[in-house]
C-alpha cells in the first residue's frame, strides 16, 4: 500500500498526460449527450440580440485569435446564425491581428445558407492596430478609423457604411474577445463613455473577472468559454461545435477532480504513515 | 556632476514649475468657460456639434480622480521630504525571509525567477527592489543565488541588483556573475530551462516573484515535486491560483508592490501606495454609508455614482 | 492530393511536433517553434501593410492629399532610430506620445468603467424590503467587498479586530481564486478538445457523425 | 531636449486625453480624433519595429554561427515569405497568405495552447495540495465550480449548474470586484505618474 503510494505521489507527469489525452479523447467517440440547462448570462446575450428591431446594424468585434478559437469561434458562428435569422446586418471589425481570416472562414460557413451579400447584409472591416486608442477612435469615427474593409474596399462604396459614423448608429455591440484588447477595455472606453448596450463571449479564463460588469448591467449578457458556447446554441437552435464538446468538458473536468482527490489522498495519508514511523 | 545631468536637471526644474503653472491656468479657464456654457443655449439633440465646455454628468468621474490625483501627490511629495510614511510589513516578506534562510542552512542554492516580461512592466521592476534584498540576505552565506531570465534588457539590471545587495552586505567578492542566466525568450522554452535548473541544481527555495503567464503553472509543479520551499508573488490575478495551492506562501497582487514600497521607501512607490491607501478607505466610507442610506430606501447617493 | 487536403496534412504535422513536446524537447518541436514565430511576424507585416499602413496612412497621403498625414509618418519613422546610437533618444518622442495618449485612455478607463460603476454596483441595501435570498446576496457582496478591500489596506497592521477582517477577506479572496481555477480548467480543456477535434476528424476522419 | 521634450508630449497627450472625456466641444473632440488617426500609424510601426528587432536578433546568431542557426535560418525565410506573400498576392480569402494562416499558423497556435490543457491535469494531480483553510476553501469553490459548470453536473444534482452560478454571481464576485478597484487605483496612480513625469522607465536610461 505505502509503495503505491509512493508510486502515486511521485508518478512521472507523461502518465498523467497520457491519461487526460485519453480521458478528451474517447467522449468524441463515443458521444453520451447529457443534457444541459441555459444561464442567465447566456439568456441575456441572447435575449439583448433578440430585442434589437429588425433590420437594424450591429456591430461586433472579435477580438480572438486561434490560440483561443475552440471556445470563441463556435460562439461566432452563433451569434451570427442568431443575427441573420433576425435579418440584422452586421459589421465586424477585429482588434487582434490574427482575427480577420477567423472572420472571413465564419461568414463563408454562415452566410450561404442565408442568402446573405457582402456589403449589404455584412462587412468585415478587418484589422486595425491601436487597441483601446482604436475604440476611442471609431467614437469619434467609425469610417476615419476603417476608411476601407479587409480586402481594401472603400467603405464610401459599401452600402452597410451609408449612416454609420459612430457608436450611435448601432444598435448595439457583441463582442467576442480572448484577453487584451477585449471586454475589459470595451466596457471602460465604450460602454461607460456611449451608453451603448454591449453583451460579450469570452474566454473561460477571463470569464469569472467580467461577472461584476455582467452585475452592474455594463454587460447585458455573457459567454464564458465553451459551456456558454453550447447554452447558446441550444438558444440559437442548433448542435454546433459548442455542444458536441460538452462530453468531453465533463469527463475531462471529472478527471481533474479524481486528480485532485487521488493527489492529496496519497500524500496525506503518506504523511501520516511517515509521521508514525518518526515517532 | 556631469554638465548634461546639471543641464537636465534645471531644465526639469524649470518644466516642473512651468507644468504647474498650466495646470492651474487650464482649471482656471475649464472652470470659467463652463460656467461661461451653462448659461449659453444647450445645442439641439442629434446634432453632431456640441459646444459646452463640461460634460456635467461626468462629475462624478472629474472628482473621483482629482481626490486620487491629489493624494498621490500630496503622499509623494511627503515622501519625498522625508517623512516617515507607516506601511506594515507584509507577510510576504517573513516568509522569503524564512525561505532563503533554510536554503542557507542546508547549504543549498536559491533560485529566483523573476518572471517573463520585460522593464517596462512594473511587477518586473518591484521584483528586481526585492531581488537586491534577497540578495543582501544571501550575501553572508556562501549559497549560490541562481536568476533565470528570459528578457535580454533585465539581465543588466539583474545583476545590477544583486551585485548592491552583496556590496551591502559587505560580500562584493561572494558575487558571482554566472548565475545571473539568460535562458531563452520564448516563452515555454524558458520554462523548459528553468525546470531543468529546478530537476539538476535542487534549489532549496523557490521565489517566484515578478510578471507570470502561463509558465507559472509548469513552474510552481516542478518546484514543488523537488520539494523546494516556494514563495510566489504576482499580479497577474489568473495565475494566482496555481501559485496559491502549490506554493507555501503567495503575495497577492497588490502585496508585491507593497512589498517592494516597503523594502526600498522609495518616494514614488511609498507615495503611491499611501495614496491608494487613503483613496480605499474613502471607498469603503462610501459603500457602508451608500449601503446604509440605500437601506433606508434613500437612493441619490447612490445614484450620483451613475456613469454616463 | 489537391490543396485542401495538402493543408491538412501540414497542419497535422506541425500539430504533432508541438504535441511531441510533451515527451520532451525535441527537434521537431524546435523546428515548429521556429516555424511558428516566423509565420506569426510575418504575418503580423503583411497584414500591418493592407490594413493600416494602405488604408489609413498611404492613401489619406497620396489619394487625398492629406499632407498632416505626414506627421505620424515621421513619428513612427522616429522610432526607428533606436538603431542608431546617436540619435536613439529621438524614438522617445514617440514613445512618450503614445505613452501619454495611452495613460491617459486608461485613467479614464479605469475610472469611469471600473472603479466609480463598481462601487454603484455594490452599493445595495442591507434590510428591507426585498426578498430574503437577495438581502443575504447583498450582505455577502457588502461584507465580501469590504473585508477584501480591508486585507488591501497596508497602513494599519492587521491586528484585532481589523486582522479579523481582513482574515475574511482573504477568504473571499480564495473563493474567488478557486472559481477561477475552475474556468481556466475549463478553457484548456476545450482548447484540447479544439486540437483532438481536428486530428481525429478533420485528418483522420475517424470520429462518429 | 533628449528628456524634457518626450516628457512635455507625454504630459500634454495624457492631459489631453484625460479632457476628453469631460469635454464634450465638437472641435476638442474632431482634435482628439486626428490625434487618434495618428496613433494607430505610429502604433503600426512600433509593431514594425518589433519584427525588425527580432529578424536583426535572428541575424546576429546567425551571423555568430550558433548551434541553432539552422533553426533561426528557417525563422527568417518564414517571416520573408509570408510578408511578400501577403503583400503582394494580397490577404484575401482563398489567397496563399490565407492558406498558410489556416494551416500553419492556426494549427500551431491553438496547439501551443492546448499543451496547457495537459500542464493544468498534471498540476492538479502532483502539486494541489490542500495544506491550510485557505488552500481548502480555494480546493472546494474551484471542484464546485468545475463540476457545476459543466452537464455532468447537472445529471448528478439538477441544481448544481444554479449553485455554480450563484457562486459565480455573489461570493466569488465580491473578491474579484475588490481585485477590480484594486487594480483600477493601480492603474490610474501609474497613469498620473507617468503624465505627471514622476514614472519615467518607459524613456529608458542613459
Amino acid at each position: 500500500m505505502k509503495r503505491l503510494l509512493e508510486t502515486i505521489n511521485s508518478l512521472d507527469r507523461r502518465y498523467i498526460f497520457l491519461f487526460i489525452g485519453l480521458a478528451v479523447s474517447l467522449p468524441l467517440f463515443f458521444p453520451i449527450g447529457i443534457k444541459f440547462t441555459v444561464t442567465h448570462p447566456v439568456q441575456g446575450f441572447y435575449n439583448t440580440i433578440e430585442k434589437v428591431p429588425n433590420g437594424s446594424k450591429i456591430l461586433m468585434s472579435c477580438d480572438y485569435d486561434p490560440g483561443s478559437a475552440p471556445e470563441l469561434y463556435p460562439m461566432t458562428i452563433s451569434a451570427l446564425e442568431q443575427m441573420f435569422k433576425k435579418d440584422l446586418k452586421v459589421v465586424i471589425t477585429c482588434l487582434w491581428p490574427a482575427g480577420p481570416p477567423l472572420v472571413e472562414k465564419a461568414l463563408a460557413h454562415v452566410t450561404p445558407q442565408y442568402h446573405k451579400q457582402p456589403g449589404i447584409d455584412y462587412v468585415n472591416l478587418g484589422f486595425k492596430e491601436g487597441r483601446e486608442v482604436v475604440m476611442v477612435s471609431m467614437g469619434a469615427s467609425i469610417p476615419n478609423t476603417f476608411p476601407t474593409d479587409y480586402q481594401g474596399k472603400p467603405v464610401s462604396q459599401i452600402p452597410i457604411m451609408q449612416g454609420v459614423t459612430n457608436f450611435k448608429d448601432v444598435a448595439m455591440i457583441v463582442n467576442i474577445s480572448a484577453g487584451y484588447p477585449g471586454t475589459k477595455e470595451w466596457v471602460q472606453q465604450v460602454q461607460s463613455r456611449y451608453q451603448i448596450d454591449l453583451v460579450a463571449g469570452c474566454t473561460a479564463v477571463s470569464a469569472p473577472e467580467f461577472y461584476p460588469y455582467y452585475q452592474t448591467g455594463q454587460l447585458k449578457g455573457l459567454l464564458g468559454g465553451m459551456k456558454g458556447a453550447a447554452e447558446y446554441e441550444k438558444l440559437v437552435g442548433f448542435k454546433g461545435l459548442g455542444t458536441r464538446g460538452m462530453d468531453a468538458q465533463s469527463i475531462s473536468h471529472l478527471t481533474v477532480f479524481l486528480f485532485i482527490l487521488i493527489g492529496n489522498l496519497a500524500y496525506f495519508a503518506l504523511r501520516f504513515w511517515k509521521g508514525k514511523a518518526s515517532r | 556632476m556631469k554638465v548634461d545631468d546639471y543641464l537636465v536637471r534645471r531644465g526639469l526644474r524649470k518644466f516642473k514649475r512651468i507644468r504647474a503653472w498650466a495646470f492651474a491656468a487650464v482649471i482656471w479657464l475649464w472652470q470659467s468657460l463652463s460656467v461661461l456654457a451653462q448659461e449659453s443655449p444647450l445645442p439641439q439633440s442629434g446634432s453632431t456639434s456640441d459646444f459646452r465646455w463640461f460634460d456635467t454628468h461626468r462629475w462624478n468621474v472629474f472628482l473621483a480622480l482629482v481626490i486620487i490625483f491629489f493624494l498621490i501627490i500630496y503622499f509623494i511629495e511627503k515622501a519625498k521630504q522625508g517623512k516617515n510614511l507607516f506601511v506594515r510589513r507584509i507577510a510576504g516578506l517573513d516568509a522569503i525571509e524564512e525561505a532563503v534562510g533554510r536554503a542557507t542552512e542546508m547549504g543549498k542554492p536559491i533560485l529566483y525567477v523573476p518572471g517573463i516580461d520585460d522593464m517596462n512592466n512594473i511587477q518586473t521592476v518591484a521584483s528586481m527592489i526585492i531581488l537586491g534584498n534577497v540578495a543582501r540576505m544571501v550575501a553572508q552565506y556562501d549559497t549560490p543565488l541562481i536568476v533565470p531570465l528570459r528578457m535580454p534588457f533585465v539581465l543588466p539590471v539583474a545583476e545590477e541588483a544583486v551585485k548592491q545587495g552583496y556590496m551591502a552586505a559587505g560580500r562584493p567578492d561572494a558575487f558571482q556573475k554566472d548565475n545571473i542566466r539568460f535562458i531563452s525568450d520564448e516563452q515555454f522554452a524558458y520554462a523548459a530551462g528553468v525546470n531543468g535548473i529546478m530537476l539538476r541544481e535542487r534549489p532549496a527555495a523557490n521565489l517566484l516573484l515578478g510578471s507570470f503567464f502561463a509558465e507559472s503553472l509548469v513552474l510552481a509543479e516542478t518546484g514543488f515535486s523537488t520539494g523546494a520551499i516556494q514563495v510566489a508573488g504576482t499580479a497577474n490575478i489568473h495565475q494566482l491560483p496555481f501559485f496559491v495551492v502549490a506554493c507555501d506562501y503567495t503575495l497577492i497582487g497588490e502585496e508585491l508592490f507593497a512589498a517592494s514600497a516597503y523594502l526600498s521607501k522609495e518616494p514614488k512607490l511609498l507615495g503611491a501606495l499611501k495614496g491608494s491607501d487613503y483613496a480605499k478607505a474613502i471607498i469603503l466610507l462610501a459603500l457602508i454609508i451608500g449601503a446604509i442610506l440605500m437601506s433606508f430606501n434613500i437612493d441619490w447617493f447612490k445614484n450620483w455614482f451613475f456613469v454616463e | 492530393m489537391n490543396i485542401e487536403t495538402l493543408g491538412i496534412w501540414l497542419g497535422a504535422f506541425f500539430t504533432l511536433c508541438i504535441l511531441s513536446f510533451l515527451y520532451k524537447d525535441n527537434p521537431f518541436y524546435k523546428l515548429a517553434e521556429h516555424v511558428f514565430v516566423g509565420i506569426s511576424a510575418g504575418y503580423g507585416v503583411a497584414l500591418e501593410f493592407q490594413n493600416v499602413f494602405l488604408p489609413n496612412l498611404w492613401n489619406p497621403l497620396t489619394k487625398e492629399g492629406k499632407l498632416i498625414m505626414l506627421v505620424p509618418f515621421v513619428l513612427g519613422v522616429l522610432l526607428f532610430t533606436r538603431f542608431v546610437a546617436k540619435i536613439s533618444w529621438l524614438s522617445r518622442w514617440s514613445i512618450g506620445l503614445l505613452i501619454g495618449i495611452y495613460s491617459g485612455i486608461a485613467i479614464i478607463g479605469f475610472g469611469s468603467g471600473d472603479l466609480v460603476a463598481q462601487i454603484h454596483g455594490n452599493l445595495l441595501p442591507l434590510w428591507g424590503g426585498n426578498d430574503l435570498l437577495t438581502l443575504f446576496n447583498n450582505w455577502i457582496l457588502t461584507v465580501g467587498l469590504v473585508t477584501c478591500l480591508i486585507y488591501f489596506f497596508f497602513s494599519k497592521e492587521h491586528k484585532g479586530s481589523f486582522g479579523i477582517l481582513a482574515r475574511v477577506g482573504i477568504y473571499f479572496l480564495m473563493l474567488s481564486f478557486g472559481a477561477s481555477f475552475g474556468y481556466t480548467v475549463m478553457s484548456r480543456m476545450s482548447l484540447l478538445i479544439g486540437r483532438f477535434y481536428f486530428l481525429y476528424g478533420d485528418w483522420l476522419h475517424i470520429l462518429p457523425q | 531636449m533628449r528628456k524634457e521634450v518626450p516628457l512635455i508630449i507625454t504630459f500634454l497627450a495624457g492631459t489631453f486625453f484625460i479632457a476628453d472625456y469631460f469635454i464634450p466641444h465638437s472641435g476638442f473632440s474632431k482634435m482628439a480624433e486626428s490625434v487618434n488617426g495618428w496613433t494607430i500609424i505610429v502604433i503600426a510601426f512600433s509593431y514594425i519595429l518589433g519584427v525588425a528587432n527580432v529578424a536583426r536578433v535572428n541575424l546576429d546568431q546567425i551571423q555568430k554561427g550558433s548551434k541553432d542557426k539552422f533553426y533561426k535560418i528557417i525563422l527568417l525565410v518564414c517571416l520573408f515569405f509570408m510578408s511578400i506573400a501577403g503583400i503582394v498576392w494580397g490577404i484575401q480569402g482563398g489567397s496563399v497568405f490565407d492558406w498558410f494562416f489556416l494551416n500553419v499558423y492556426y494549427p500551431m497556435q491553438s496547439t501551443m495552447f492546448a499543451l496547457l490543457a495537459f500542464y493544468i491535469a498534471s498540476a492538479a494531480f502532483r502539486a494541489f495540495r490542500i495544506r491550510s483553510i485557505q488552500a481548502a476553501l480555494l480546493a472546494i469553490t474551484a471542484v464546485l465550480v468545475m463540476i457545476g459548470r459543466v452537464p455532468v453536473g447537472e445529471a448528478i444534482w439538477k441544481d448544481f449548474s444554479i449553485f455554480s452560478e450563484w457562486i459565480m454571481n455573489v461570493p466569488q464576485l465580491a473578491g474579484k470586484r475588490a481585485i477590480l478597484i484594486g487594480a483600477a487605483l493601480g492603474a490610474i496612480s501609474t497613469g498620473l505618474k507617468v503624465i505627471a513625469g514622476l514614472e519615467r522607465t518607459h524613456l529608458g536610461q542613459d
